[in-house]
């Protein structure tokens, strides 16, 4: 049986799969393994009036606002994680620089149950969270009620369907089929969620490779409509068993998209100027992601699926 | 920046941020569920780990569930030493499962701004007339609501500790006694300390905050002139007590460049 | 840190932890990895009142009714999965032998739901599925209700928390912590819905095994009451990298159940006469059980978790 | 019992079971997603794949997902050659949940009885007064509210097929037209076919039950006295078309000595 290979470059990819006005979700696996190098590409291709999808997102989000791609966001935190606000956020909410962008403020547990609902097909999922807060007030996804079956109240959560979601992700093979490790954040539903996956991955590898671990293949082909090898493609956030963190590169760009005049500099060179993840990683030097790479391996023990 | 904590240190022998940070790992009793946020917690659950509670639980909004203490300092809590080693990676639906079970203990988070009855706002500020975006909850509200406890982390400022806040992201005491209740919150959940640069408060059965200590050096006045409402101060109020050797240990072992404890 | 370990044997885990009168959570893992060592011990101890819990329990769930222990199931299915009915089902729920018991028919989405809100810690989940049948009229943890974000009918699937959830694992280390990996079923969200698990485990190994692989570490050890090491303690179900199924003991358990007598010799000879799986493993034959031993063992690539 | 099969497969070189198998399959459209349930259905699943449907995807409701059939016999699901090698090893609610957002395209069932309707009854049965019980819904009520089409797989007696089922089990189109979707259920679903030992059934837009073709051998006659009510047939009644030898070839590669396929 031969399934038609998905194998495509990251701009075929999000020329082909995510247009201007779609809900896109990024950083479904939270500090880790963030898909800087397809958010980027939509920078370049100009998309518009994205809805950003995602529990955090560290500072792609604000990249993706600050180039105006964005008409609203859907989060639970949006900044640098390690260091601090996201300026380009601020100037979008405060502004309107470079345009307004609507804020749909969620939890992160509120985000990932509506993922969760979407992925299991059901209008909403109770919770107790946000009981008392103003984002139940704000978000009219969220919607108080009382439990059908005692007299308990709940915030009922409803269900959020991206039209994409992009995960970047350890290995896949040709068809999509992916392991995933480390970091899950809400990668499973929100990939369930989704009309459609986009997989990029730092190595592909053979079916049997991927086949030899059917409990760590978190997204199975099927739901994948393209597949984009991109190494390196989620730097400066880290990827287990690939590279580390650039902690620098986001108090760098703290620093650097603070004033208006500073960003759109680094945008040019980082973003606009930069044709692919290859240039990208030239430009960030060898020996600096080299300072990124593993240093000490820790192999998992095997699992035994024979019979 | 170097020179002013040197400066600290020489004077007292430690960082407001690490007197913070103590003060937040002696909220973590030994063998508790510990929800660990973003930035300070991550250091003060270590330093926990390795002083008075070996036995605590961490969990991170991530999906990660930690035993053992992060042999490395924590920019964010998905940075490759938290994962290695973890005692489960999952999904972060499962962490939060385990909050709405009621299993947590002690949940940590920081906030822009809290008012009188320990409700925080990390989404909306404003400032003389302006409106402020702030990142936002992230899963600052999900603890709020869920935790057993809550203990929060804050700069004394006059802006920050408010009458009231403009936009309560995460719900504390509401408008005091038996609110939290009311909006149908678990009983047994809700804010136990605000560790500030200034002091400890806690709160009283009405659930409005009470100045419960002041760290070494600050007089009782100065808090009341930076805090934005007429504070109430404890009886018995007392002197937060300095970090002992073995928890400045623990933590200039994993941050000597103070990157958390300024 | 140094926890209490919790290894015990059988008799010790059953008798701390299992009480007659307690809700028990068996056979989580569909038909493989079913505790029928525990199982048995349930019944050489004695007890009586239980109610069992699991979508489908194969043979399982038939010997606890046929030997007393009984007195409610809740299932979605019980039987002799590759054989046919289960004979003490009947006789116990059409003629009262050797008791009556009450049977709460679940489907297993809604069992799966039941312990999934009771792991989310919420009263309920929404679903669309039993609507227009018997089991939403005649069960009553099943409440059809309109959805609060839509018009739409669904069925609330009440929280289901058991007191106690017996998995058998492939290795767990003394702690408690486990990997599993084929078959899951509904162990996940059973365990974590159960006030108390015991790990009953093929293998058990270093820490550092399982806490190589946190990803597949799906049994924290935090959860775990207490760790029994019971190689060959799943037989005749199969243990996915330990051995197959033995299909012949399910068609010979079919055939010596039909007839009531027939069955009480069987209890006799299988459980009431065998004190441990040592003892069963010895009855059954050396022969035998090597017939369902691995022939290609099939390991997992594996993952890097280094940095 | 050889013997018996023996004369079958003498006098029309296949059993009942391999015909009914070979009919199941056929139901399974290229690349279609598949609730594969108990029994007969998981030989079905993979002569379909071994000879029209190579693209079909099997789901099994232990939270198994297969792309490509399994090597050996299965006795059930989770037998360990059914596990290795799949495209996914999950949860039974990971599954379930891709049933209920309307991706599985055909789902197979068992059952004791079924009715006029396509109501199924696996839980309690009747027979002469007596009450009978049956092992339960298991998925089957799961995949006959939720998948787009089902197929059922019974032995044709008059005491399984009723006029009305004591206790509905499954639901099919319940009392005729607009039932399905006046109950809740998703507008695209319900039963396609009733494959019995006899004949194939399949339902009309009113939702009752159509004798659609006869097995080689047997009588319209046959199949009407069997039946528990007055059974519609198809002005264009047919055949049901005996297995092919590429059929049988993938049957008996894996169930030689008829286990299923008796």
């Amino acid at each position: 049986m031969k399934l038609p290979a998905k194998l495509m470059t990251m701009p075929e990819a999000i020329a082909q799969y995510v247009p201007s006005g779609a809900m896109v979700l990024l950083g479904a696996q939270m500090e880790q393994m963030i898909p800087f190098s397809a958010g980027q590409e939509l920078i370049r291709q100009g998309r518009r009036d994205l809805t950003l999808v995602g529990p955090i997102s560290d500072i792609l989000f604000d990249q993706l606002i600050g180039a105006g791609c964005a008409s609203r966001v859907m989060a639970a935190w949006v900044g640098n994680v390690s260091a601090g606000v996201g300026y380009c956020l601020r100037r979008a909410t405060e502004q309107g620089i470079p345009r307004r962008v609507d804020m749909i403020d969620y939890s992160n547990f509120t985000m990932a149950l509506a993922l969760h609902a979407a992925a299991l097909g059901v209008p909403f999922v109770p919770t107790y969270s946000t009981l008392g807060s103003d984002l139940l007030k704000k978000n009219g996804n969220l919607r108080e009620f009382v439990s059908p079956v005692n007299e308990d109240k709940l915030v009922a959560v409803r269900s959020l369907r991206p039209d994409v979601a992009i995960l970047h992700v350890q290995r896949a093979d040709e068809f999509g089929n992916a392991h995933i490790w480390g970091s899950l954040g809400v990668a499973i539903d929100g990939m369930r969620a989704a009309r459609k996956v986009i997989v990029v991955a730092e190595e592909i590898v053979a079916p049997e490779v991927i086949a030899s671990d059917p409990n760590r293949t978190l997204v199975p082909g099927f739901v994948v409509a393209a597949v984009v090898h991109d190494p390196g493609g989620a730097h400066p956030s880290p990827v287990q068993g690939y590279y580390g963190r650039d902690h620098d590169f986001f108090s760098e760009y703290h620093a650097q998209s603070r004033e208006l005049h500073d960003f759109e500099r680094w945008l040019e060179k980082w973003v606009v100027r930069v044709p692919n993840r290859t240039a990208y990683l030239t430009q960030l030097g060898a020996d600096r992601f080299e300072q990124l790479a593993v240093r000490e391996h820790a192999y998992s023990a095997a699992a035994d699926f024979g019979y | 920046m170097a020179t002013a904590l040197e400066s600290q240190i020489l004077a007292r022998g430690y960082t407001y941020g690490e007197l913070m940070v103590a003060a937040a790992a002696r909220e973590i009793a030994d063998g508790e569920f510990v929800f660990v946020g973003m930035r300070l917690p991550m250091l003060a659950f270590v330093v926990a780990k390795r002083t008075h509670a070996p036995a605590a639980i961490g969990l991170y909004e991530n999906g990660l569930i930690r035993e053992s203490p992060s042999p490395q300092l924590l920019y964010t809590m998905a940075d490759p030493p938290n994962l290695r080693g973890a005692t489960q990676c999952g999904q972060m639906l499962e962490v939060m499962a385990l909050l709405q079970q009621g299993r947590v203990n002690v949940g940590f988070l920081g906030a822009a701004e809290v008012d009188r009855f320990g409700n925080l706002n990390s989404t909306w500020g404003g400032r003389h007339g302006e409106i402020h975006r702030l990142p936002g909850s992230g899963g600052a509200c999900d603890i709020a609501c869920l935790a057993q406890r809550t203990v929060v982390l804050l700069a004394h400022e006059k802006s920050r500790l408010r009458e009231r806040v403009e936009f309560v992201t995460s719900p504390g005491f509401g408008r005091g006694n038996g609110w939290r209740v009311a909006q149908g919150l678990p009983p047994r959940s809700g804010p136990a300390a605000l560790i500030t640069t200034l002091g400890v408060l806690r709160y009283g059965s009405d659930g409005e905050a009470v100045l419960a200590s002041t760290h070494p050096g600050v007089a009782v006045e100065d808090v009341l002139a930076n805090t934005g409402w007429s504070l109430r101060v404890a009886d018995n109020i007392a002197e937060t007590p300095a970090p002992s050797s073995g928890e400045l240990a623990a933590m200039r072992s994993l941050d000597p460049n103070h990157f958390w404890t300024k």
